[in-house]
């Protein structure tokens, strides 16, 4: 049995750090990968060193390696606790669970994550917010926490389908429920006045005035311009406990067609800006 | 002497960071330091355990730090193993944190053989040795190379029971896990001894005595003996059975929070009946699912036996204590990262803000399975922390593709340019839409087909759906099928569940179908014509070649002209000369279905039946019903193996003067039907058309060289038997000419008799009977099982006529041994594309037109 | 909005709140603290952030549009002290046997309970649960 | 390294060819049914008086006149035997695999009584005349009464997780009953009432894994000239005073056949199959054969000043007592050898795994 060939006589640690820039520069990121692991293998100490495990935990987020993005951060944080650049590894934890979720399909095709589980989103909620705790001026900061509202609003508008469907389906504690989880969990985001809607007509129907009444008042106060608000200034129910009016045709054909359903209460064009894309690693040794 | 620390120096450091050896260090620069101090941070740098050698030194007030790195592992190779996966070692290496870049310490290498014969016993090879050599490289690393010898594996020889009588060593083994070496052990490895599945076993012996009455049983000891050379593995149960206990009171005790009669009417436990743990178990727990029903989800019940030696009976009391009534808080969802909420949720029997009840939220479990959507759901239900009577339900999903697509792009000498895509989505961009759209199109055949489905059109699940489908195809010169239909329409459907297993569904369908004889469309479809008596049969297209010549004056042998060709040259009538072949109706359907099964896709569970009836509206073209029924039901045999059985009848008939149409007859044969048989090549077989190649025609030798040249040869038809048309010296034998036979101006080439189309196509028939039994069982080696279905089949089917004409080959009255059967191993893998099946069966019983097919595989049938 | 349907269709139960009997009203007596209310009616699901003295009860059954049966009970307390309440038990003990729908209703349809004293020798597994309560 | 080769270390050797010095003669040969049938039991002849008795695994028993092979009669039950045969003082014994210990007269084989244990009998159940002591494989020692087999006492030594298939037969002597346990210690008792008399370890269970500690007692204690020699499995071979247990020497040894001994020299062998030789007074081996390596060999056995051991192949070794270097081979039959075997001093009696049984003597070639 022949022995394994011995590794190729390694170039310098300079060539192989420039040959490794060079491959991401043009996004061949498999063979910027094997570089990079050689290098760190070869040379533990040399000046790249550190430098390299940054460049290789973008080079695995760039080819879509979820988890060996967050390995490679570990092993990072592990050995350089102290180093200048450990937020990007912390960072970049976050960044790959918040886009692992999304697949070629939800990229390309308009898929409306607000209705879906957002998946491996809901860690990168954790990741960043350790990174804002540890390094709270870090200079990937601001960009964690514009992500963590993006997350946190798509959470939230996820509870006000989940009440549409409820007041749908007749279930009137459930849906005001998930009205007021809104409004204790996801108080600042953009779904916080379909929440108040839904506390409105969810204590009507479970007739309890008063409280329905309580929720208009500061539904008024604080969003005048709703929707569901009439000029008025009362409550457009979308579901009442005595009959609706139905077209006649829906009403011949059985309901098979034209079935008058209440679109449920989405005011995400009003109140709701949308975030996507991610920066590079930090440059410089 | 002390000292105050100016300064820290740290030499020697190589792949340790500075940061981890100050951390470690319990001195600051400022400190004042005795030696004692700067013995115990030696003490705690030594700690760290990265460090061969730590030495401590001063150069006035600055303290030196010497550091001597331990090697780091450069690399772990393992070798000679064969059992267990190198990423398997390395993982249970990993455990006890040895990998690559980990500093080497003496303790690595006992580490190292410990972990790998750990993993070697679990595996039941006791006779494993794990030898380890390593190599220094340069720069303070080392190269570890780890060789494993696996001896053989241990297998069980022997299990025995002793002090048996009541039972036999069979009837009690049978359901132990550990098997001695038997011959499909290499499969199965049921003969590998585990400490766990051991304990398994002796408490499934335990509870088969204690389910029969035997409480005083009591297994004394146990031995598990290994031989000599290690290999094989005995185990002895020593037991002591006792007497059978009789039930003498049966005590209910608690708060039972339902009428007591029907409490006692779930107790299966009688006075005077034989004692039986399993009854009492599940006494309890039908019990305790009652009281989840009534939202007391926090239930316990609890049957005690109390003995009583010398008579030998027992009184078993329930305890129950209902707990507190517990609400479901919220409802979630995990893993449906295509499939949207209300999908799920729609499918939910318990409400949030609702009193909880098991039974609901195991209910929407199966419901959600049924949905073949997920490969996997799972339900959790946790307590809401703080409070003692509110719970999360969680339900976790893993999505599975649930529909298939296809695209072909082809080109055929005879077909032209293929192009064919089908898409055929249940989950419509996960709102649970069904979609299907497909269109193909090449020289002979384009055909569009859009369909579109919501099972959720309210939300009590009434579905509506529409189909629109166009085809056109022209096969007229190209005698690949008996015929090929023009069809257009529309279909609205909509059903609605009638309870929570059972739906029901109408259909209104308006179809305009044309119906396209080819060349060799068979005499049961368009008759054949036949010029004069006993004379052979020409095709439509020669027919209406001659109808041409008459109209242009050729001359014909007297007595034939146009009139001849009139009622009995043409043979007998076949459908489309009855009924034409333009056929505008509107169809009705009824459905109803009854599934509890326990899968959407690849069910292992349940009973499923489908029973519909279509019929044409009476004023169309047509007059006919259809009533079909499927049915399919599957039986747990053992824990690995399901039975399945499958049933599929159907029968089509005219209910009005018009006969029944040919293109609504049922077929049999291939996947879904009798695998091992071609596609729809069961049963009757369609007469062929009748077909003459003999184009004779007269030519006289004018010049005498024997070769035929234009101007020799005479135009029109000449009766064959007519020799002096034809010329003295023509020899009419040659000619081989049935009499009475027309023959034309063409050239005499050497004559064929006619002879018949060789192909029997089938028919299909108005009578479908089908069935199968298959033994499901998991394929070995395979961790994710739940994408795959395999299974060993027996499968009989046929379709019978009842308006066999006596012309028909292999047309037969429904009769049981003319259902031709195979028997076979079929497999089924649902993949992005769709299911992929494959069947690899021989034939049992064959009728003499079957046409067998050894393998057979599909891509993306529809489902 | 209900609307006229096919005949049959199988609408399902929908439950909500919680289920307070009489004999748990009897044991409310005024000046019982939040945790005593809380031991004896459960933890109120509807609890509103912005009125703290005010818990609601509430409870109902519908079967598709049609609503079988609603009740309500309102708990009112003055720091940390049930001041009063108001509202009656979901089945009162003496109601008339007509109200026969059952509290929680379960949207399975026949619930075979295996009949007693059913052999336990014949069968090769363990009786199964009746998980698929079809 | 052999890339393709299936060697891997485990194989029976070879055997090697030599210069024969003596001759196996056979005196007589006759079948005992079925052999042993794979199963790892005990089963071994006994002789008693001018007769000779043995039994099979499916339950047959046989008797045949020492000297000719004849049989005398034979007794068909339908018991697994495991464990036997012995005779002794009229009564012919046997255990089973259901745990029961059978008395036959040894007369006509008729049965005289049987009773069920707490175990597998997997080791020759034996007699002193008035007490049958019995070992079962969950570690008792049990005595009954050698005319009706009441249990009259029972020692219980409880096993540790992992033993060796198999126990050792307990050594009567007139005035004690000596048993080995799995637990790797050797005990004597008062066979009339089980009273502990003394009791010594053979050996310490030591190593990391279970296998590694077994160090079981499967070898028959062997008392030879007033010391009592004992042996365990991965442990040591010791020398024992007769009534006290205090050790006389003690020597590494791994080994779970029957030990035979013959003037001052102590014969065994090994786990791995190497025959060895010890000085019965100082334990100091003499010397050691390693040329049956891995070829599972049986307990030796003194046969004149020859010692005779059967292999798996179904060769019979004849070795020199003075050096340990073979005198003679002869193949008596494919199934192998795995019994104790028994002599008078100059026949040797074979019981084959294959079912049959041999009468052999040994001639020296000239």
């Amino acid at each position: 049995c022949s022995n394994t060939d011995r590794e190729p006589e390694y170039t310098s640690e300079a060539d192989l750090y420039e040959a490794a820039q060079a491959q991401m520069r043009r996004s061949q990121w498999e063979t910027a990968i094997s570089n990079l692991q050689s290098l760190e293998e070869n040379f533990p100490f040399g000046t790249y060193a550190e430098q390299a495990q940054l460049e290789l935990i973008y080079a695995y987020y760039r080819s879509g390696d979820a988890d060996m993005v967050s390995a490679t951060a570990d092993r990072f944080i592990r050995l350089h606790p102290q180093h200048r650049n450990v937020d990007y590894a912390y960072y970049m934890k976050g960044l790959s669970s918040f886009t692992e979720g999304r697949g070629m399909f939800e990229r390309v095709l308009p898929t409306d994550l607000t209705q879906r589980d957002p998946g491996a989103a809901r860690d990168s909620l954790d990741h960043f917010a350790q990174l804002l705790t540890r390094f709270p001026d870090s200079i990937y900061a601001s960009d964690a926490k514009r992500r963590m509202l993006y997350l946190r609003n798509l959470l939230a508008r996820y509870e006000i389908h989940v009440a549409n469907y409820y007041f749908k389906r007749g279930a009137y504690v459930a849906a005001t429920n998930r009205g007021r989880y809104v409004l204790e969990n996801f108080d600042t985001t953009p779904a916080v006045p379909d929440a108040l809607a839904v506390m409105v007509q969810g204590y009507e129907l479970l007739d309890m005035p008063e409280l329905s009444a309580q929720m208009l008042d500061i539904l008024k106060l604080n969003y005048p311009d709703h929707p569901a608000l009439n000029d008025d200034g009362s409550f457009d129910f979308q579901y009442s406990s005595d009959e609706g009016d139905r077209s006649w045709l829906s009403l011949i054909t059985f309901g098979l067609f034209d079935k008058s359903e209440p679109p449920g209460f989405d005011t995400r064009e009003l109140y709701n800006p949308e975030y996507q894309d991610a920066p590079q690693p930090p440059s410089g040794v | 002497q002390s000292f105050q620390i100016s300064d820290i120096r740290v030499e020697g450091l190589q792949r340790v960071s500075a940061g981890t050896v100050f951390s470690a260090l319990p001195l600051r620069v400022g400190d004042q330091v005795t030696s004692e101090d700067i013995r115990m941070a030696t003490r705690s740098l030594f700690q760290v355990g990265y460090f061969a050698d730590v030495a401590m030194g001063r150069d006035g007030d600055v303290l030196v730090v010497k550091l001597e790195e331990r090697p780091a592992i450069n690399e772990i190779t393992i070798e000679g193993n064969k059992v267990i996966k190198t990423e398997d070692l390395m993982g249970s290496l990993r455990d006890s944190d040895l990998f690559e870049g980990q500093i080497f310490q003496r303790a690595t290498l006992e580490g190292i053989s410990q972990a790998l014969e750990r993993e070697y016993i679990g595996q039941g090879r006791y006779g494993a040795s794990v030898d380890i050599e390593v190599e220094d490289l340069p720069r303070n690393q080392v190269k570890v190379t780890v060789n494993v010898n696996e001896g053989k594996p241990a297998r069980i020889k022997g299990i025995n029971i002793v002090g048996n009588d009541v039972y036999s060593e069979e009837e009690l083994l049978e359901g132990f896990e550990l098997k001695s070496s038997g011959w499909l052990s290499w499969i199965t490895g049921d003969d590998k001894y585990s400490r766990e599945k051991l304990t398994g076993d002796i408490e499934t012996l335990e509870s088969f005595y204690l389910d029969r009455g035997y409480l005083s049983f009591r297994i004394d000891s146990t031995q598990v003996a290994l031989s000599p050379d290690k290999s094989k593995i005995y185990i002895t149960l020593n037991v002591s059975e006792g007497e059978i206990y009789k039930v003498s009171e049966v005590e209910l005790a608690g708060d039972l929070k339902l009428p007591e009669p029907l409490v006692r009417r779930m107790i299966m436990l009688r006075e005077g009946d034989d004692f039986s743990q399993i009854l009492m178990t599940n006494s309890s727990e039908y019990i305790t699912q009652r009281l989840g029903n009534e939202g007391y989800t926090f239930a316990e019940v609890e049957g005690i036996p109390e003995k009583n030696e010398e008579d030998k009976t027992v009184k078993v009391t329930f305890f129950v204590d209902p707990g507190q009534r517990a609400y479901v808080r919220r409802i979630n969802f995990k893993g449906n990262t295509k499939t949207i909420d209300e999908v799920l949720r729609r499918e939910m029997r318990q409400m949030e803000g609702g009193a909880a009840s098991n039974s609901q939220i195991e209910h929407s479990k199966i419901r959600l399975d049924r949905l073949g959507f997920f490969k996997e759901v799972n339900v959790e239900t946790n307590e809401v922390p703080g409070t003692s009577d509110q719970v999360d339900v969680e339900y976790t999903v893993e999505e599975q593709p649930s529909g298939s697509m296809g695209l072909q792009i082809g080109y055929a000498e005879y077909s032209g340019l293929l192009l064919s895509a089908n898409i055929q989505q249940n989950n419509w961009f996960g709102t649970g839409k069904q979609v299907g759209f497909s269109l193909s199109n090449s020289r002979f055949r384009t055909a569009y087909n859009f369909s579109y489905n919501d099972p959720y059109f309210t939300k009590d699940g009434v579905s509506r759906g529409i189909n629109l489908y166009y085809t056109k195809s022209d096969f007229a010169n190209f005698g690949v099928a008996g015929y090929s239909t023009d069809t257009y329409g529309a279909r609205l459907s909509f059903g609605y569940p009638i309870s929570e297993i059972e739906r029901i569904g109408f259909s209104f369908e308006a179809r305009d179908l044309t119906v396209k004889p080819s060349a060799s469309s068979p005499r049961e479809i368009i008759r054949t014509p036949v010029i004069g008596e006993g004379a052979p049969y020409i095709t439509q297209t020669e027919l209406e070649q001659m109808r041409e010549d008459i109209a242009m004056g050729r001359d014909f042998p007297d007595g034939y002209s146009d009139n001849r060709v009139t009622e009995s040259v043409l043979g007998e009538p076949g459908y489309l000369d009855l009924y034409g072949n333009e056929f505008q109706d509107g169809l009705v359907g009824f459905n109803y279905v009854k599934s509890t099964l326990n899968r959407g896709m690849l069910a292992t569970r349940g009973t499923s039946q489908r029973f519909s009836i279509e019929a044409a509206v009476p004023g169309g073209d047509l007059e006919y019903y259809k009533i079909q029924f499927q049915g399919e039901t599957y039986k747990p045999l053992t824990r690995a193996l399901t039975l399945k059985l499958r049933t599929n009848l159907g029968f089509v008939d005219s209910y009005g003067d018009t006969e029944l149409p040919f293109f609504e007859h049922f077929y049999a044969g291939g996947f879904g039907s009798v695998r091992g048989f071609e596609r729809n090549s069961l049963g009757p077989r369609s007469t062929p058309a009748e077909r003459s190649y003999t184009v004779p025609f007269a030519w006289d030798d004018a010049n005498g060289d024997g070769v035929i040249s234009d101007s020799e040869t005479s135009s029109g038809y000449l009766l064959c038997e007519d020799q002096e048309a034809f010329g003295e010296n023509y020899d009419l034998d040659a000619l081989k000419c049935n009499p009475g036979e027309l023959v034309t101006q063409y050239g005499v080439r050497q004559s064929q008799l006619s002879n018949r189309n060789s192909r029997y196509d089938a028919f299909g028939g108005n009578i479908q009977v089908e069935a199968g039994a298959e033994i499901l069982f998991p394929l070995p080696f395979i961790k994710d099982q739940r994408m795959l279905q395999s299974s060993f089949f027996v499968e009989a089917g046929n379709v019978f006529s009842t308006t066999c004409s006596e012309r028909q080959r292999n047309c037969y009255e429904p009769d049981i041994d003319r259902l031709s059967a195979s028997a076979g191993f079929g497999l089924t893998w649902i993949t992005g594309f769709g299911p992929l099946t494959f069947a690899v069966a021989r034939p049992i019983n064959e009728n003499e037109e079957d046409k067998a097919e050894f393998f057979q595989f599909s891509l993306g049938g529809s489902f | 909005c209900s609307y006229f349907q096919f005949p049959g269709v199988h609408k399902i139960y929908v439950q909500q709140g919680h289920i307070i009997t009489q004999e748990m009203i009897d044991q409310l007596e005024t000046g019982m603290t939040k945790r005593q209310v809380r031991f004896v009616l459960g933890t109120p699901l509807l609890e509103d952030g912005f009125n703290q003295d005010r818990w609601d009860y509430h409870y109902s059954l519908s079967r598709g549009d049609e609503n079988l049966r609603e009740r309500h009970l309102t708990v009112y307390f003055e720091n940390d002290q049930m001041t009063r309440y108001e509202g009656s038990a979901v089945r009162p003990e003496e109601s008339s046997d007509e109200d026969e729908t059952p509290l929680v209703p379960t949207n399975i349809e026949g619930d075979p309970l295996p009949t007693p004293g059913e052999d336990v020798n014949d069968d090769t597994e363990a009786t199964p649960l009746p998980t698929n309560t079809m | 390294c052999a890339l393709f080769s299936k060697e891997d270390g485990t194989e029976p050797v070879e055997l090697v060819d030599f210069e024969p010095t003596a001759e196996l003669d056979i005196v007589w040969r006759s079948g005992v049914g079925s052999g042993t049938d794979k199963a790892v039991v005990k089963l071994q002849p006994a002789l008693d008086g001018d007769r000779i008795y043995a039994a099979d695994a499916k339950g047959r028993v046989f008797a045949f006149n020492r000297a000719n092979g004849k049989r005398l009669w034979r007794q068909k039950t339908d018991d697994a035997i495991t464990g036997g045969v012995s005779s002794n003082a009229g009564v012919l014994l046997y255990g089973t695999g259901n745990g029961e210990v059978v008395a036959l007269a040894n007369e006509d084989g008729k049965e005289l009584w049987r009773t069920a244990l707490s175990s597998e009998v997997i080791s020759v159940p034996l007699t002193n005349g008035t007490v049958v002591a019995a070992q079962t494989m969950d570690g008792r020692l049990h005595a009954l009464d050698a005319e009706t087999g009441e249990t009259r006492w029972a020692y219980d030594s409880p096993p540790p997780v992992l033993t060796l298939r198999g126990t050792a037969s307990p050594l009567m002597t007139d005035s004690a009953v000596i048993a080995g346990f799995a637990t790797g210690k050797v005990m004597a008792f008062n066979p009339d009432n089980g009273l502990v008399l003394w009791e010594r370890r053979v050996a310490l269970p030591q190593g990391r894994s279970e296998i590694e500690r077994m160090v079981d007692v499967d070898a028959s204690p062997l008392l030879h000239e007033g010391v009592v020699f004992a042996a365990s499995f991965q442990g040591n071979v010791t020398a024992l005073g007769r009534n006290n247990g205090r050790p006389v020497w003690s020597q590494e040894a791994s080994t779970h056949k029957d030990l035979s001994a013959e003037g001052r020299t102590l014969y065994l062998s090994e786990a791995d199959s190497v025959v060895k030789a010890f000085s019965t007074a100082t334990g100091e081996m003499r010397w050691q054969n390693d040329q049956l390596l891995r070829r599972l060999i049986n307990g030796p056995q003194v046969v004149g000043d020859y010692l005779a051991v059967g292999d798996y192949d179904g060769y019979l070794h004849l070795l020199k007592r003075d050096d340990g270097s073979f005198a003679a081979r002869r193949r008596l039959d494919r199934g192998g050898i795995s019994g104790t075997m028994v002599t008078d001093g100059d026949t040797l009696y074979v019981q084959t795994d294959g079912g049959r049984l041999v009468a052999l003597e040994v001639k020296p070639r000239d």
